[in-house]
C-alpha cells in the first residue's frame, strides 16, 4: 500500500491559519495560461495516518540504531543524539543564508573554526565546506586541479587523473564529469598503488593523482611518499580521498604525506547521520598554494568581524549558498566533543576493532592481502563460491543473523569482495557475535549453499528481484508506459 | 571514551589475539617518519552538558527567522513546517541507515523514496523521478550536462533571469565539459525572457533552454514561447520550477518540459542557513529516465511474489559504469527527500494549493500596499511569491535599519547586479500575516 | 539479553564535565558509617550500546502509531507531536516549581486556563489538577465528599459510596483507599443503573455515587437524572469517573446532568500519550460547593496576576507540587488547537467509528446490550467460547493481525467481554480492516479453534506463561531467593 | 477537522449502514433536554503554526532554568540530563503504547520496566521493586498504608525533618484511613532526629518508622538509630531516599530497610514544574512484594521456551480485586520510568556515583564558602546536596534582588516554617560550576 492507495479525498494532515489579507481574483493576478490544470496526484490523508504510515516503513528498516551496520567504506559509526539537538536550535535551523553577515556571526565563526580544524586534522591549508558530499568534493577538487594548472598555462596540456584500479566509482566519474581523462594505474601485490607502472604513466599530460588511503581494500600504501614525488615532479597534484579518514585521525596527515587537496565525508568520520543516504558534507581542504582557487564563497575573519569571501582565483560556487550547514554543525559539535585525544582513540579503536574482526575471519574466507589492515579490510568469497554460494548470498544470508551485510563486489580489484569496516562505536561483543554469524554461513556454505542461495528468510520481505525491476523499470506508483 | 565500547581490557584482549602489544602496533604500515609525533591542535574536549552550552552561546550569535519577520528569499524561504516530520525522519532507523544497499532490510528507506519520486513526478507532471540531488542549482547543472549528452549538442541556453548563484553553478559545470553557455537576456521592463533574442537560427545547436518559473525576480514567464522555440530546435526543455508554486501555476509535464529540476527544501526542509536543502530531478521517457543522475528505485517482488523496492537502473552510476557514468552522485539527500515526501502526504493537494495560494495573495497583497505607499515595482510581470521593488535608496542600509525594527529586509539587488541597485527583492510565503505587513509598510512608508 | 548481561567493567554512556572546585576529603564530609559499602549494580556501557537496547526493545512494542489499538476505557487516539515539542520548550520544561510565582507566570496561566476550560468541558466550577491519573482523580475526589460531610458533620453517619457493577476497578479500590465502604449496585437490562435497587440501597449512611457515564458497557445511562435526584435526596454527592468523556464533549456536561465532581483522563480525552502507562493526570473538577475543599494549591487570578492559594477548607495536597505539569501542557495545547467545534467532532467521530463497528459485529459475536453505544461498546465471547476458543485466544489472535487486541474480561458484568474502542483518529479503512479480521476469527473459531488457542504466531514472543511468572516471581535480574 | 480521517462522505456511509441521518441521531440515548444546545465557550481554534507561536510565548512568561542560575532545590533538583534520552522515550512504540496488558506485542515496555525495577533494586540494594509510582510523596504515602496493612497497625511515626509537602500528604493519606501520624521531632541545633524522642514505649503500636536520608535540610541522619528503635518495636523502617545520593551514601537496604520510596524524576527526566516525575518503591521479602501497590513485571517463558516479560502478581490489583486492591494505582509513570532506566544505563555506577560525588564537593565547596563570607550555617550536621543558611534576612526579598542578577535563590525556609524565617535552604547540584557559585558569594556576601 502506498500513500496514494490509502488516500480518501477530502481528508487532510495540515492546515494552514487562514488567510488573513484580503483576496485578490485569481486571474488578476496570473493569466489564465499560466495556471495548472492537472491534478496535483498528492494523497488525502490525516497526519495520524501518515505517522503511521511512515512509523510502519521505518520499522521495515536497517539502521545504526538497530544493529551492527559493517558496511565498508562508508563507516557506519553511531551517531550521537546530541548533535541533532544542537543543529535543530532555532539559531542554526532557522537562519537565512541570504542574511546581513552582522547578523549570523556565530554560523560563520562555525563555519570558520570547523575549516581550521580540518586543516589541522588534514595538514592542510584551507577548507571549503560547499561540497554536498565526498563525491561532490571530488569534482571541486579537480576542478581545483584544473583551475590551477589552467592558471599556469598549462591547462590544454594536463588533461589526465591517474586512478587505481582499486579507487571508488566515483572518482573515475568525478574526474570526467571535470573533464578529465581517467587513467586507471593498477595495483601491486600488497594492494597499493603498482609504482613503476606509475612512473611509465604520468608525463607531461598528468594533471594529477586520486587516492584513497587507506585505500578501499583498507590498506595503508607505504609508498605514499614515493607516489607523491613521482606526481609532483610530473608537475601533477595529488587529490586525497578522505573516505577512509577514519583510519587517520591524529595518527598520519593527508598533508604530511605530499597531498595537496583532501576531502572529508563529514557522513562518515565525523560521525553525522547518514539519514538513508544523505544528507553527507564533503568538505575540501587544499594547500596554501590552492587556496586562491577555492570555490566562492570561503569564510575569512578580519577585523575582529567573520566575512564571506570570493577566492581571487575561485572556480567559482558549487552549490547554492554554503553547503550543508546543518551537517557541519553536527560534525563541529563532534569535534568539540570529543578533542584530539578523543578523535586519535577513535582511529586506534577503528582500526583496532577491524583487524580484531579480520584476524578472526581468514580461516574461513580467503584473505586476498594477509597484512595489518586500518578501518577496515577486504575478504574474499571465493571459496565459498566455488562451493555454491556466492558473496551476494553470504550477504543476504547475514541479514537473517541482524545485521547488515558489508560492501559486496567492491573494490572491483578482489574477485566476490566482502569489504567489512567495523567502526569504532561498536563493541566486542558486537564484533564476536559478527565473527560467530560469518562463521556459521561458512559452515553453511559447506554443508548447505541452499541455505544461503534461498536467503534472507527473517526480513520483511525475501529475496526481492533485481533484474525484474531493471528490465521493466517500474518507477512511480503509475507505472512508466 | 565517549561513543567506544573498548576498554583498556578489551583492548588488550583483541591486540593479544593478533599477536601485538600496543595500539601503536597497529600502525605499522605507516612510516615512521610521516605519523605526526604530537596530538592535534584542537580545542579541548567539551562534556556533552558544557557542549549544548557553549553551541547554544554560539547559535545565539544568531538572528534567527523566529526573532524577526522577514521578508528575505532570493532562493531560500521561510515556509511553514508540521511539527510532526522531524519526529518521523528522526527515527533511527531513517536516520542512522544509508543507501539501501540491502534492499530486504531496506524497505522503509526504498519505499520512502519511491514515494519521493512518484509525488515530484506527479506534482511536477512529468513520468519519473529520481531520489534527489544535492540542491536545485546542481541539480539544473546536471541537467544541463545531460541534456548535451542526450542531444549530442555542446551548447546549453539558459534564461538571464535564472537565479544568478544557479547561472554560475551551471557556468562551472558547463566549463569543465567545455559546453558552450549562451545568456538568453531578460526584458529590462519586465525581467521576463525577451522573445526577441531567442532567434530561430541559435537553438540549432543548443542541446537545451533553460527556464526557471517563477523566474529569480519572483515572475512568471511565457513558458510556451520558449518550449516552442527550443522544440523546433529539437532541443530539451528544461525548467528550473518551484514545487511549491506548481499548486497553483500550470505544472512543467503541461508546458511538455524534458526535464524538470527544481530544490525542495522548501517542502518540509529547515532552511538552515541554506542547507542541507535537496534538489529534484524529473523526466519524461525512458530514454532520459536511462541518462538520470542519481539513484532510483523501483518496484519489483520478491522470490514469494511480494511487492518490494529495489535500487534499480544501476548501470547509470558511478559504481558500476565509474567514468562513463551519467553523474559522479554517490551519497544525495536522502532524509531530505524523506521529509519533502512527508510534507506533501500531509499537505496532500489541498494544502500544497492552499501554501501557493497565501504565497500568492500575500504577495500580491504586499505589493499593491507598497505601491499605494508609494514605491514603484521594478518589473511589470504577474509574480508567485516575490517581486522587486524599485527605490532610490541604499536598500543595504535600510536592511540594517529594518533590522533594528525587527525585521530581515528583502534582498538588495545590487549584491546581483549593479545595474538593479535601486532595487530589492521582496519575498512573502504563507507564513507572514497581514498584520507584519501593514508594519512593514508603514515603516518604509515613513521613511521614504 | 538485560542490561546487566551487556555490561562490561569500564564503559561509559555519559561523563560529566571535571569537577571544578577544590575536593575536600570524603571523610571530612560524611561520616564514614553513612557511606555506601556495596555493589551499585548498575550496567557499564557506552551511549551507542545503551541506544540499539532500547531501539531494539522498543520495536517489540506494540503502539498507537504502529497499528490500531482500539483498547476499551483507555481512549487510544493518536498523540500530536506538536504538542511534545511544546511541553518540551525551556519555558515549560525546565521550570522550578518553587520558584516565585513572579517567575512562572506563563505556567500558572495555563493551569488557570486549563482549569477554566475543563470546568465549561464538564459544566462545573473549579478545577484540581494535581492528581497524576484517573485513580488519583478518585481518590481525590472522594476526600473532597468526605471533607464535605465532616464539614456538614455528617462525616462520621456517611460512610458508604455506591458503585455500579460495570465500574473500573480502581472505583471501589479508590473508596477504600479513602476510608469509604464500596457498596455494589446491579446494573439492568439496559445495562444501566438499576434505579429500584438503587432507592433501596441509599439511606443516611449514603456518602456519594461514583458513575461512569457513558459507562464501562459504553452506554449512556438515560436515568441519570433519577440517579441523580435519588443520591442528592438522601444527601449523597456524585462522582462522575470521566474516563468515558471523549463521547461527551460538547455533547453533554456531567455538571448538567448533576454530578458534582468529575474527573478526566487527560491522558484519554485530551490525547496526551499514554507513555508505555503513564505519565497520565486526572484533574478533578467540582461544583461551587465543593470549591473550598480542593487540594492545595489551585491557581486564582487576582491584580492582574496568578497565584497559588490554597483553598479555605482544602483537603491538603495529594502530591507534590502541582500535578503533572508537562502533561497539561500537552492537554491545554491539544484544546487550543481543537476550540469548541473540534472537541465535539472529536466526541461524534468516536461514536460514530464505535457504532460503525459494533454493527458490523454484532452478527460474528454476541452483542449483550444491543442498542446504541457511544465512543465504545462491549461484546461477548461466549459464542466463541462454547466452540472451544475464549476471549483471551481471540485477543490472542488479533495480535497476529497487527492489531492491538481491545479490552478483554472486563466489564466484569459480561461474560467473555471484548471491550472495543476505535477512537475518533482511526479511518473507516482501518475499521473495516478490524472488521474484516475479527470475522475472519470468528470463522477461525468455527473452524479451527485451536488455531486460536496456540495464537499469537507472528508476534516477538509467542504465548507467555502467565500462570508461571505469578506461581514463582522473578522481579528483578537477580531472582528473589 | 485535525487528526479525524472521517470525511463527511465516510460519515454518510457509515451512518447510512446503521440506519442513521445524521450524526445526531447516534445521541439518542441521551435525554434531549441535559444536551448542551450551544458549542463550549472555548477559545477560537488555533492552526498548529500559531498554536506553536502562541504556546511560545507562553513559555517565554516563565523564568527558564537555562535563563539563570539556580540554587532551588527543596524537593525539586537541576540534574543534569543527557541528550539521547528524550530521544529514545519519544520513540512512537514507547510514547504511544499503554500499559503493557497485551504481553506478547509489549514486550519493549515490559522488558524496560524489568529493567527499572532492577536497577531501583540494586540501587536501594532491595530485593524488589515495582514499576513505578506518580511520585516519592505518594510513593511514601503508599508506604505507610501498606506497613499498617503488613503489621496490623494503625499508628505511622515519621521523622519530622521529611519534605513537609510530603508530610502533609502522608498526612492526608493517613487520616483518610483515620490512621494515626506521630511526628518524631528534630534536634533544632542540628536538624537530625531527636534521638532522646524515639522512646521504647512509643513504638510498640506504630506499623513504621519513617526517615528520609537525606532530610529535608539536606542533612545525613544516623538511620541505624532509628532502625534500631522500630526493629526492637517489630515495626517496618520505612526510607525515604534521593536516588542520586545512593551513589556514595549506604543504601537502604544495608541499613535494614523494609520498604524504600523516593522520587526518580532527578533520574533523567526534566523537571517541568515538578511534574510528570515519577515514584519508585521497594521492599524486601514476597511477603511485602504481595502487598505492593502498583505494577509489577515478572520474568516468564513463552509457549516456546523463550523468555519474555509479563505483568504478574495481579491479584493485588485494582482491576481484580477492586476495593480489595492494596492500592488503586493504575496509570502510573511509565514514560518517566524508561527514562530513570536509560538515565542509569548511561551513567552507569562510576557516572552515578560521580554525580553524588560532584553534588556532595560543590555542596561542601559553596557551603564553606558562604561560611567564610560571613554567613552562619543554620544546622550542623554533615549534608549531601542541600543545607540550610542562615542570615537575619527577608530571603524573599533577597531571592527577589538575586533574580536581578540572573540567580535564583534558595528556598526560604519561612515558607514551610515560622520558626526557621531566618534561613534558606540552598541546593547545589552537579550542574553548578564554581565560576556560578563563587559570583553568588560575591553578591552575597556584598550585601552583608
Ligand atoms: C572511497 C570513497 N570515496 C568516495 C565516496 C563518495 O562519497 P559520497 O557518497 O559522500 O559522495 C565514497 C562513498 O561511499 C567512498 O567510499
Ligand atoms: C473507567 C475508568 N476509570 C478509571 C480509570 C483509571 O484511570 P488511570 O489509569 O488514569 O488511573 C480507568 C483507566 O483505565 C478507566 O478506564
Amino acid at each position: 500500500m502506498l500513500l496514494l492507495d490509502l488516500s480518501v479525498p477530502g481528508r487532510r494532515g495540515y492546515v494552514l491559519p487562514e488567510l488573513d489579507v484580503e483576496e485578490t481574483p485569481i486571474e488578476e493576478l496570473i493569466p489564465e495560461a499560466y495556471l495548472r490544470e492537472s491534478d496535483l496526484g498528492l494523497p488525502e490523508l490525516t497526519e495520524p495516518e501518515v505517522v503511521r504510515y511512515f512509523t510502519q516503513l521505518s520499522r521495515k528498516n536497517h539502521g545504526v540504531d538497530v544493529g551492527f551496520y559493517p558496511l565498508g567504506s562508508c563507516t557506519m559509526k553511531y551517531n550521537p543524539r546530541v548533535n541533532e539537538d544542537i543543529a535543530a536550535m532555532p539559531g542554526f535551523s532557522r537562519i537565512h543564508p541570504r542574511q546581513p553577515e552582522s547578523t549570523v556571526q556565530g554560523a560563520l565563526q562555525l563555519m570558520y573554526e570547523l575549516d581550521g580544524y580540518l586543516a589541522e586534522i588534514s595538514g592542510l591549508a584551507k577548507t571549503s565546506l560547499q561540497p554536498a558530499a565526498g563525491a561532490h568534493g571530488e569534482l571541486t577538487g579537480l576542478l581545483i586541479i584544473k583551475a590551477y594548472h589552467e592558471f599556469s598555462g598549462e591547462g590544454r596540456q594536463r588533461r589526465e587523473i591517474i586512478i587505481p584500479d582499486s579507487a571508488h566509482g566515483t572518482n573515475p566519474a568525478s574526474a570526467q564529469m571535470a573533464g578529465f581523462i581517467a587513467r586507471e594505474i593498477s595495483s601491486n601485490s600488497r594492494g597499493g598503488v603498482d609504482v613503476e607502472a606509475l612512473r611509465e604513466m604520468v608525463g607531461p599530460q598528468t594533471a594529477g593523482l586520486m587516492l584513497t588511503n587507506p585505500n578501499t581494500l583498507g590498506l595503508f600504501d607505504e609508498n605514499v611518499e614515493t607516489i607523491a614525488k613521482i606526481i609532483h615532479d610530473a608537475g601533477g597534484l595529488l587529490y586525497y580521498d578522505g573516505a577512509n579518514a577514519n583510519a587517520i585521525m591524529g595518527i598520519v596527515r593527508p598533508g604530511d604525506t605530499g597531498f595537496d587537496i583532501v576531502h572529508f565525508n563529514l557522513h562518515k568520520t565525523f560521525s553525522t547521520p547518514h539519514g538513508g543516504g544523505g544528507p553527507g558534507s564533503g568538505p575540501i581542504v587544499v594547500s596554501e598554494a590552492l587556496v586562491d582557487f577555492l570555490p566562492d564563497p570561503i569564510v575569512e575573519y578580519t577585523d575582529g568581524k567573520y566575512h564571506l569571501v570570493r577566492p581571487k582565483h575561485s572556480i567559482g560556487p558549487v552549490k547554492a549558498f554554503y553547503g550543508n550547514f546543518a551537517v557541519m554543525v553536527k560534525a563541529y559539535a563532534y569535534i568539540r566533543h570529543l578533542g584530539a585525544a578523543g578523535l586519535k582513540r577513535v582511529s586506534e579503536n577503528a582500526v583496532l576493532n577491524a583487524n580484531y574482526v579480520m584476524n578472526q575471519l581468514k580461516q574461513d574466507y580467503y584473505l586476498p592481502y594477509d597484512r595489518i589492515c586500518m578501518h577496515e579490510f577486504v575478504l574474499s568469497g571465493k571459496r565459498q563460491k566455488e562451493l555454491g554460494a556466492t558473496t551476494l548470498d553470504i550477504a543476504k544470508r547475514l541479514l537473517d543473523y541482524g545485521v547488515h551485510a558489508p560492501t559486496i563486489y567492491f573494490p572491483l580489484i578482489v574477485d566476490e569482495a566482502i569489504m567489512v569496516e567495523p567502526t569504532e562505536t561498536e563493541s566486542k561483543a558486537t564484533l564476536d557475535a559478527f565473527v560467530e554469524a560469518m562463521r556459521e554461513i561458512a559452515q553453511e556454505a559447506k554443508d548447505d549453499p541452499e541455505k544461503l542461495r534461498s536467503a534472507p528468510t527473517r526480513t520483511p520481505v525475501v529475496r526481492l528481484d533485481e533484474t525484474k525491476a531493471a528490465r521493466n523499470p517500474i518507477l512511480t506508483r503509475k507505472a512508466l508506459v | 571514551m565517549p561513543y567506544i565500547p573498548n576498554t583498556p581490557e578489551d583492548q588488550q584482549q583483541m591486540l593479544k589475539s593478533l599477536g601485538m602489544d600496543t595500539l601503536a602496533d597497529l600502525f605499522a604500515d605507516i612510516p615512521e617518519h610521516l605519523m605526526l609525533k604530537r596530538p592535534l591542535d584542537l580545542p579541548e574536549p567539551l562534556a556533552e552538558r558544557q557542549l549544548l552550552r557553549y553551541m547554544s552561546r554560539l547559535a545565539e550569535k544568531n538572528t534567527n527567522l523566529d526573532q524577526c519577520v522577514s521578508f528575505l528569499g532570493a532562493g531560500a524561504y521561510d515556509h511553514i513546517i508540521p511539527a510532526v516530520i522531524s519526529h518521523l525522519i528522526s527515527r533511527g532507523e531513517f536516520l542512522t541507515a544509508y543507501t539501501p544497499y540491502q534492499a530486504e532490510v531496506s524497505q522503509g528507506v526504498l519505499q520512502s523514496i519511491f514515494e519521493f519520486q512518484t509525488l515530484i513526478a506527479n506534482l511536477t507532471k512529468m513520468e519519473a523521478a529520481n531520489a534527489s540531488m544535492y540542491d536545485g542549482a546542481t541539480a539544473l547543472a546536471e541537467a544541463a550536462l545531460m541534456s548535451c549528452s542526450a542531444t549530442n549538442r555542446r551548447k546549453v541556453a539558459a534564461a538571464a533571469n535564472l537565479d544568478p548563484k544557479w547561472l554560475e553553478i551551471l557556468q562551472v559545470y558547463l566549463e569543465s565539459q567545455d559546453v558552450e553557455l549562451i545568456r538568453i537576456p531578460y526584458d529590462p521592463g519586465t525581467g521576463l525572457i525577451d522573445k526577441d533574442a531567442l532567434k530561430p537560427g541559435l537553438g540549432s545547436e543548443t542541446a537545451c533552454m533553460i527556464v526557471s518559473q517563477p523566474n529569480f525576480f519572483g515572475s512568471l514567464d511565457d513558458i510556451d514561447h520558449a518550449a516552442r522555440w527550443i522544440k523546433s530546435a529539437q532541443g530539451l526543455l528544461v525548467m528550473a520550477v518551484d514545487p511549491v508554486s506548481l499548486g497553483i501555476v500550470k505544472a512543467p509535464g503541461e508546458y511538455g518540459a524534458d526535464i524538470v529540476v527544481g530544490d525542495a527544501g522548501c517542502l518540509g526542509n529547515p532552511i538552515s542557513f541554506g542547507g542541507p536543502s535537496v534538489g529534484f530531478f524529473a523526466v519524461n521517457g525512458m530514454k532520459l529516465v536511462r541518462k538520470m543522475p542519481g539513484r532510483i528505485v523501483g518496484q519489483t517482488t520478491d522470490k514469494n511474489g511480494r511487492v518490494g523496492y529495489v535500487l534499480t537502473l544501476q548501470a547509470r552510476e558511478q559504481h558500476i559504469r565509474r567514468e562513463k557514468a551519467t553523474s559522479n552522485i554517490c551519497s544525495n539527500q536522502a532524509l531530505n527527500a524523506l521529509a519533502a515526501a512527508i510534507y506533501l502526504a500531509l499537505l496532500g493537494p489541498k494544502g500544497i494549493r492552499q501554501v501557493a495560494y497565501q504565497c500568492l495573495q500575500k504577495t500580491a497583497y504586499l505589493r499593491r500596499k507598497l505601491q499605494e505607499a508609494g514605491f514603484r515595482l521594478r518589473f511589470n510581470a504577474p509574480v508567485f511569491k516575490e517581486f522587486a521593488l524599485q527605490a532610490d535608496w541604499g536598500w543595504q542600509e535600510i536592511n540594517q535599519r529594518l533590522l533594528e525594527h525587527g525585521y530581515l529586509g528583502g534582498f538588495p539587488l545590487e549584491l546581483v547586479d549593479p545595474g538593479l541597485a535601486d532595487s530589492v527583492l521582496i519575498a512573502v510565503t504563507e507564513a507572514r500575516s497581514k498584520a507584519e505587513m501593514d508594519q512593514f509598510v508603514d515603516l518604509l512608508r515613513g521613511w521614504l
